[in-house]
């Protein structure tokens, strides 16, 4: 897995490529929870691109769980985009669909946030 | 040449979370094998994962010393997998049911009903130190 | 949690030649674990297919009973890689050396002569039905 | 590995894709051979295009020297193109480097046909 990070519009998108399996998760979650220390209460806007995430485990999905929570917290706001079949069906038999939100079209997603 | 009853590959690691892709690696190549269509190859995938990685992590405690046992058994319609680890065991009835509202924004405790609600058939067994999962390769019930 | 002296995966297989592909999945996964260069992962990686294949082709002359066993011994700065089949073995002194004019052109041959290309050892043991190959990580040598 | 078979000024074009190993070579070897004994002596003119294959054990190695022997003996011509580090590799230490045509442009290889 592999994780890059680029700003658009005051939106950080997290594009991160490839399965999200075994250690991956903790790798995942050092970057976004860094991220979101960084910056001040209201301010966090992620955006996390899954459009080249194949598959993902459960420890995966915490990692998203858990980020949800953090952004919560900061008041900020978190958004999934791109989800593939295998992470949608992950997300959807987990009951976490209706609590994620979630875009299929980065500049809408990016629009939202405006 | 006699029929071979049982086409089985075992796969034996110690216990660090690392060699789950090597674990991936394997069973990724066996379900691409046995032509088991893109859904139930990650499917199974996933679930054999969930496995390992709970037999390495909750089972082990991810001592090196302690060593996670894998076996599939490939058949002409279904792929079985066994997991063992060497543990204290667990009890899987006890485990909280992911689904349930107090538990949905729970980092973890995913595992075991993805394990579930992938394969057709997951047996627990031994103190739970044991799983044992079935994916059909032609599952008309589903 | 005591020291691991030993980092130790085992694969087992029935010997299907179909099984080369899970053979070299779990290899190239242990390879890119451990950080070998491309043209060191490149090569490993082929002569442990080629030993695969002769175990299964060779040794236990395809028979889906009979079963190949290997071993990868992970090390700091090495790989140990030791292939075990169920068959009668061989001398491998006697096998020609794809080299010779004669065999330049010959279809088949050289598997062994590349396994000793690639790996720093090769050493056949048990009447030729086991080989051990060693490739280490930065090879001054070669 | 997949073989996909084309045809370009009467030099028929194997594209190969993917690593060469254990049973792939059968296929390789039999796809081959059918093209070869579909032509009439001295119409065989065959070039393996290697550029997708990473990698190809000692059994794929024996199914090009099957084909050039063949060719040979049809009187035809083969040759290799776009060889890898790995694929060059293996041929150089097999010896067989001089034996073999090998080119690193298809346009030239192809006019080398005509
Ligand atoms: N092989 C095992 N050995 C011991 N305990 C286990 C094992 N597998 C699962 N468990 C226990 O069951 C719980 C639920 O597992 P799981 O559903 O996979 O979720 P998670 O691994 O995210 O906690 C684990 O937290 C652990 O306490
Ligand atoms: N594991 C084995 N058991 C029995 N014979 C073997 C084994 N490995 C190799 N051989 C013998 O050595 C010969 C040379 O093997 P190799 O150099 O790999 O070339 P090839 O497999 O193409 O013949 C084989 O043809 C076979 O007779």
């Amino acid at each position: 897995m592999d994780v890059s990070i680029r700003e658009r519009d005051g939106v950080t998108i997290f594009d991160i490529q490839g399965r999200i399996i075994g250690s991956d998760s903790l790798e995942l979650k050092s970057v976004i929870d860094d991220h979101i220390a960084s910056k001040a209460e209201g301010e966090v806007k992620i955006l996390l691109n899954l459009a080249r995430v194949p598959m993902m485990d459960s420890s995966g999905l915490g990692v998203v769980v858990a980020a949800y929570t953090s952004v919560q917290r900061k008041k900020g706001r978190i958004a999934l985009l791109n989800l593939g079949r295998s992470t949608r069906q992950l997300i959807v038999m987990a009951k976490l669909m209706t609590i994620f939100e979630t875009y299929d079209n980065e500049d809408e997603a990016v629009a939202s946030f405006q | 040449m006699a029929t071979s009853q049982e086409h089985i590959i075992r796969l034996e690691i110690p216990s660090e979370i690392q060699l789950i892709y090597v674990l991936d690696a394997v069973v990724s190549e066996i379900l691409r094998e046995m032509e088991f269509d893109d859904e139930a190859v990650e499917q199974a995938n996933l679930a054999v994962i969930e496995a390992g990685t709970n037999a390495i992590l909750h089972g082990n405690s991810s001592d090196p010393n302690k060593r996670v046992y894998f076996q599939f058994l490939v058949g002409e319609d279904k792929l079985t997998v066994i997991v063992k680890d060497e543990g204290e065991g667990f009890n899987p009835d006890l485990v909280p049911n992911p689904l349930d509202l107090e538990n949905l924004l729970s980092t973890s405790g995913r595992g075991i009903f993805l394990m579930r609600t992938f394969m057709d058939e997951v047996n627990y067994s031994e103190n739970g130190t044991k799983v044992q999962m079935v994916k059909y390769k032609f599952n008309e019930n589903k």
